[in-house]
């Protein structure tokens, strides 16, 4: 018997595939027992919507795990980026007028800024060779110390007309379908189709493998690694352009643990924390259930708020278990 | 039955003693007004940021159908949209502690004062030391809250030669604040009071000065009312000489008033704002509540 | 006839040590190249440097007469200089197909053209005879196989100068046969092969010239049909190795030390039934994927095993492999770079791994770990450039040795040596037979899972055959040929078990 | 030439070894030039002590990430493991009365807590085989709830009489030197010994280099992972036998970010998160350097505070500048 022939032995669901699936599914029925408008287009359009954020950022932490690497920064850059965000829109205000010129600029400054945030961290972590753990536990610092400090230790805020001008980017939609959940699908869907269509996706896994064997194959390992983290600081700046619009405002608690909540939903997706295989709509499901759970904990009394966090530490565990690998063999 | 009427209670996460306090209050005024309301029902969130308030006041409306929302905003800008939204859909909305950014929305308001709480804590610090001195004071968290307080503190000290040789953030916390005071203690030879602006931070101030066993510091403020510190106060202990009161109980307060307000004709809109005292031994027994976990 | 590539007095260090002193070597279009030599003699060295993934130290690299420094391995990549790497070169989590094309994926507008990709792959894997599938991840995939995706990536470069170190080590002698097959159609387009083995025989089969070096210098030039075997093996070792297999001096004892009834590795081994004597050495011959490795493996309870095992006599149960140490039986793993050693850790430090135990008395003894490691070095003739070095940095065949000795460490009674020479010099093997011969003659008894029929013949007092997962037959030792274990690998042959 | 012949090697300065101990040094000019009291005994004494804490969980730290693993929950099972002690000591007070016996029931409390809080990490990621990134950002939601609930919110408060019997656990000490120094030291000095000399320092760093082979090698890994973790469990219950001396309580606040400060401190010692290789002595150089930054950073003037985190951050990426990796070649 050859080795190819065995590896042909009958087909069995993964539970791998399966597990994060069936962890949503069930968060889903849960939540439909409990509470008979859990499934109203309303609470469904709530749920998705606010998602969006974390969701957004965990497709590029998706890419940035799979190549190896880890960012803890995420959540002080959005709160950074919206920071400035509103600065800058605040100061061009009397320049530009209430109106979508000035909305615009305050997107391209959330880009911009995202991009370069990302730029930072992935050339201190590639051409700097400093572990991505220190680089970004040490922006993460930064960015937090930098939105307080422009705050003067409390909130920045959207002057209020602009702020109602705004406010459909996160509250309306296209044929009810509100644009959080929109601009989410569809990163979503340009984050698998890279990961699984494009070079790109393969020379992520191919550099979080084995970068020494990636840098033999003429992948270059630091580009692939430095776009990976400014991919991710876009995502950080997309994610903050449908925050804006949501609150109005920044303040030092703004994104406080969101990188937490990313890379936990990308692990619930099932992609290796140790780098070599990802997978995006695995992280999608993640980031879902994340939501899900913080949902059916409002829809239901009785249970101590002091112990929500003990029962979403419970559930998490609980999704992952589905899912483990197998025992190690041979 | 079909009058039965829901009530949201939205207030922020016990992240330090204060929200602690709060947070207490808060579920024992669902717990008894339950008891006292059949026909109501109360639904209370607790929130880590003011994202997730915001999720959670969505929440209740799309699956709770709530007919009154108590909210103790996390920050007053990003809450006012969606606290709008709350008002504009025909419920009943109390906010309490931190005013909205924009007035009118809510039917009532109990407000605390942070900038009254600065001003009687500066006022008291002039007063015990008339000859002017060195002081040093810890902040909280920084938020708009933080930043009212020590603005109001410090025009209450402006010209009373009073000297503040540093300030730092303390974050409300009691390891912070002691860390803090140890190193303000190594960097200063005299101090002459401390402001800790929190009864938690006093407590860390307080433990960091007797380790280091300094005579020069006379007393340290510190504020909010919890009741060790007011204990203390009451057998006039020479360190703790007062307390500025911010009761987290105020809390309750707002959700009793809504519940009449939802249950009865009685009119309970407007504003009620719980000013800042001070305590002192004198009067210190009135503020003792000895079943608080605050 | 100009040299496609060439050096000219290469010399290469790694911190103070040189490591290459001055090396020369010529390589013609249409030709191949034979660079042979003791393990550490420097030829993966000499290759790396050929193909740019290492610099000379001093002096100059060749193309088609002009010197050339490569930036790196994809600039000479470019020039069509391609390396088959002694140790596999895949990334792990990877599929197969994935790995081919990695760095030089087909694309149609933006997106991977993975119809083309995988055709091409099937396509590169057939020409090799090699049925693995496509979409199979590297970690789940035979050495052999993962040895036929290296060469399928190389193909798949077109290269003007193929470099191959070592590609026949995991290969069976039908793989072997596709390979030259291969390398014969490359040589008959003009591409010029550098081939590097320690099995002679092939150097003999598919080589024109050869270079052979020792101590990091050429020691011989010349045409392979000026060589015999065993003038290459002497000029490579520098004395005499003719007589490679040591005779047997003390007659195998007679009390059992292994028994094994019924034992089943669900997948890979069924109802296995042996015994081993005190003293024996015992062949476990078969194809690649005869389900050897993982037969030994559940038998010492590095996988979920069913079956009787009696150890001198006495029922015994194996859940894990410190069982069957604390039983005196150890299996030595036939992958050293993924389950033999630390590649990032000191020779010291592997050593002692498996039995640190010894080593121990609250605190580990480092001197005593030391003078362990001195006598290993001497004992398996382990050379290191330094006794610092990371173990990943010693040549194949030191690493090879140093897993021995780690083995040899625990001093156990019953010893499962999988796959004992791969990659080992001659002389070494040598030794390393002598060494197996001293271990049975003081009563301790060896099972040698062997692809090298040759060397099952010359060792093994008894073989058994196996073939997909079932023992096929035993042979004894007087009617011990290669045809009659092919016979019986192949299935061709029925025969009930003998003696045992 | 024979092998043994050139086996020597040559003395170079490795920065992987003195970049830490040369960004300490930095620091300690840093903070004496800028304040005269830097120095002092008591600003030395302070510092020490109140590294303490973090330093003992990190020495536990060190070892489960060379064995490649990792913990999020210390904090939080710091602060449930401090709560639980203070409501043993409340509750046994009336039966044991204020003294040492009832100090030496709270610190029982603490270590069976801490072991038991280990065990559970360990069983979850050994026998269950789930991520240790989950299953500790779990358990760590877990505990923060606990203690939230124990407290009812607020604080739990050891009784007055008690606290003053064990305050000198945290204030006083043997010869000028405070307990929690000495037991730093104490736990150090073992942790370094058990690192660099003991068996299982060995196996733990062979258990994170490669499992595979660590298994083929006899290392039993499932054991040597699970001990990683109950060794941490330990070191959490004794660094809150530390801690719950000096202010005498417990809330929901206490130990936040821990683990980040412990994880910071074990990778700017030169441990590698991806495990393999750790260097105890280099954790508590990393803890010093963390614990230096606050207390110089308060010891200045002329910053704003609210840009602490951010030169924090700075100083943090600079210091592992120092010892980043040497370019891979080969
Ligand atoms: N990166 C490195 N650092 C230090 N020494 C090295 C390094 N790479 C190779 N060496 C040393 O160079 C010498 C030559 O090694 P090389 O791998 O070229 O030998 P080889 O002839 O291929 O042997 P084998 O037949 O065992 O594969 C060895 O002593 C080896 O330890
Ligand atoms: N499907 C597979 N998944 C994982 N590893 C495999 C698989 N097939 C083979 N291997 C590994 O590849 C190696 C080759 O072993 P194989 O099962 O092919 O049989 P064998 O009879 O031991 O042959 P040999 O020892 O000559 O390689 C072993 O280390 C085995 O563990
Ligand atoms: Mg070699
Ligand atoms: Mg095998």
């Amino acid at each position: 018997m050859s080795s190819a022939e065995r590896l042909e032995r009958g087909w069995r669901p993964d539970l791998r595939v399966l597990g994060p699936l069936l962890a949503l599914a069930a968060l889903v029925l849960i939540g439909a027992l409990l509470n008979g408008n859990f499934l109203s287009a309303g609470n469904i359009t709530n749920v998705l919507s606010r998602s969006a954020f974390i969701g957004i950022i965990a497709v590029g932490m998706t890419f940035v795990i799979t190549s190896g690497g880890l960012d803890l920064s995420v959540g002080s850059m959005a709160a950074f980026i919206a920071g400035l965000m509103i600065l800058v829109m605040n100061a061009l205000l009397p320049v530009l007028g209430a109106g979508w010129p000035l909305a615009i600029a305050g997107m391209a400054t959330a880009i911009v800024a995202g991009t370069l945030a990302g730029m930072i961290n992935g050339f201190l972590i590639t051409t700097m060779r400093i572990e991505a753990f220190i680089v970004t536990l040490g922006t993460m610092g930064i960015y937090r110390s930098l939105v307080t400090w422009l705050a003067d230790g409390g909130t920045l805020s959207l002057d209020f007309g602009m702020r109602t001008l705004i406010r459909p980017i996160y509250f309306n939609g296209i044929l009810g379908i509100s644009f959080p959940i929109i601009v989410f699908a569809l990163v979503a869907i340009c984050g698998e189709v890279v990961m699984r269509r494009a070079a790109f996706g393969r020379h992520a896994a191919a550099v979080g493998s084995n970068d020494r064997v990636a840098r033999y194959s003429s992948v270059d390992v630091n580009r692939v690694r430095l776009t990976t983290y400014v991919f991710l600081g876009i995502l950080v700046g997309i994610a903050t352009i449908m925050y804006v619009p949501r609150l109005g405002a920044a303040s030092s608690s703004t994104g406080v643990l969101w990188e937490l909540e990313a890379i936990a939903a990308v692990i619930i997706g099932g992609t290796m924390l140790k780098g070599g295989f990802g997978r995006v709509w695995g992280t999608v499901v993640g980031v879902l259930i994340l939501s899900l759970i913080d949902n059916i904990l409002n829809l239901t009394d009785g249970v101590s708020p002091y112990l929500n966090g003990a029962i979403q530490g419970v559930i998490i565990i609980l999704a992952v278990i589905l899912q483990r690998e197998k025992r190690a063999e041979g | 039955q079909e009058d039965t009427k829901v009530i949201g209670v939205s207030i922020p996460a016990a992240t330090h003693g204060w929200a602690g306090g709060m947070n207490f209050h808060a579920q024992q005024a669902v717990e008894r007004l339950e008891e006292v309301y059949p026909q109501l029902d109360f639904v209370l969130a607790t929130a880590s940021d003011a994202g997730k308030q915001v999720n959670d006041i969505e929440d209740m409306i799309a699956t709770r159908n709530i007919d009154a929302l108590v909210v103790l905003p996390f920050e007053s800008e990003p809450l006012t949209a969606p606290v709008q939204a709350v008002a504009d859909s025909g419920a009943w909305v109390t906010v309490v502690d931190r005013g909205l950014s924009v007035e009118g929305i809510e039917d009532l308001y109990v407000a605390g004062d942070n900038a009254g709480f600065g001003r009687v804590s500066g006022e008291f610090m002039a007063d015990a030391l008339p000859d002017g001195g060195k002081i040093v004071a810890l902040r909280g968290i920084p938020t708009t809250i933080d930043n009212e307080r020590v603005e109001g503190f410090e025009a209450a000290i402006e010209g009373s030669g009073i000297e503040v040789l540093g300030m730092e953030h303390g974050n409300w916390n009691r390891d912070d604040s002691f860390t803090v005071m140890q190193d303000f203690l190594s960097k200063y030879d005299s101090i002459d009071a401390v402001w800790a602006s929190d009864d938690d931070m006093a407590i860390g101030v307080l433990a960091a000065i007797e380790a280091a066993g300094r005579e020069d510091i006379q007393f340290v403020l510190g504020g909010a009312g919890m009741k060790e510190m007011i204990a203390r106060t009451r057998d006039n202990d020479p360190m703790v000489p007062a307390n500025v009161t911010y009761p987290p109980a105020m809390i309750a307060t707002a959700i009793e008033l809504t519940a009449v307000g939802l249950t009865s004709t009685a009119p309970v809109s407007g504003e009620f704002t719980i000013g800042s005292v001070l305590v002192t031994p004198e009067n210190a027994a009135e503020y003792y509540y000895p079943d608080s976990p605050f | 006839m100009t040299a496609l590539l060439e050096l000219r007095a290469v010399r290469r260090s790694f911190g103070q040590v040189e490591v290459l002193h001055g090396i020369d070597i010529a390589l013609a279009p249409g030709e191949v190249h034979a660079l042979i030599g003791e393990n550490g003699a420097g030829k993966s060295t000499t290759m790396k440097i050929m193909s740019g993934y290492l610099a000379p130290t001093s002096g100059q690299v060749l193309l088609d007469g002009v010197p050339v420094t490569h930036a790196d391995s994809q600039a000479a990549e470019a020039q069509g200089v391609v390396l088959i790497h002694q140790e596999f070169n895949l990334a792990d989590r990877l599929t197969v197909e994935q790995n081919i094309f990695l760095g030089r994926e087909k694309k149609r507008g933006p997106f991977l053209d993975k119809a083309a990709m995988r055709a091409e792959a099937r396509a590169l894997l057939d020409r090799l005879d090699c049925r693995v599938p496509v979409d199979a991840r590297i970690a789940d995939i035979s050495n052999p196989d993962k040895q036929m995706v290296e060469i399928a990536k190389a193909l798949q470069r077109d290269a003007r100068v193929l470099i191959m170190d070592e590609p026949t080590a995991v290969l069976t002698t039908h793989e072997v046969d596709v390979l030259f097959g291969q390398i014969a159609r490359l040589k008959a387009a003009g591409v010029a092969i550098l081939f590097t083995s320690h099995k002679l025989d092939e150097v003999r089969r598919i080589c024109d010239s050869l270079t052979i070096m020792r101590d990091g210098a050429v020691v011989a030039q010349g045409r392979v049909a000026d060589y015999t075997e065993d003038a290459m093996a002497e000029a490579m070792v520098g004395r005499d190795v003719s007589s490679l297999y040591p005779a047997r001096a003390v007659p195998v004892g007679s009390g059992i030390a292994l028994r094994v009834q019924g034992l089943t590795v669900p997948g890979f081994a069924d109802d296995v039934s042996f015994d081993l004597r005190q003293g024996e050495i015992l062949g476990l011959a078969g194809l690649i994927g005869s389900g050897r490795t993982e037969l030994m493996e559940g038998l010492v309870g590095l996988r979920a095993a069913t079956g009787r095992i009696q150890i001198a006599g006495r029922d015994v149960s194996i859940r894990a492999p410190r069982d069957a140490q604390a039983l005196g039986m150890c299996y030595l793993t036939e992958d050293r770079k993924s389950r033999g050693l630390l590649l990032s850790q000191g020779m010291r430090e592997n050593l002692t791994l498996q039995c640190l135990g010894d080593f121990t008395n609250w605190l580990i003894d480092t001197r005593a770990e030391e003078q362990a490691l001195t006598r290993a070095i001497a004992e398996f003739d382990i050379r290191a450039p330094s006794r610092g070095i990371a173990v990943g940095n010693l040549s194949g065949g030191n690493q090879q040795k140093l897993l021995i000795a780690k083995i040899m460490l625990a001093e156990p009674d019953i010893v499962i040596i999988d796959e004992p020479t791969r990659g080992i010099d001659i002389g070494t093997k040598q030794q390393i037979y002598e060494f197996i011969h001293a271990l049975a003659a003081a009563g301790r008894s060896i099972i040698v899972i062997s692809s090298e029929m040759q060397e099952i013949i010359g060792l093994a007092d008894r073989a058994l055959v196996m073939r997909s997962g079932r023992i096929m037959g035993e042979v004894a030792r007087a009617d011990m040929t290669e045809e009659r274990i092919v016979r019986l690998a192949m299935g061709l042959q029925a025969e009930h078990a003998g003696t045992g």
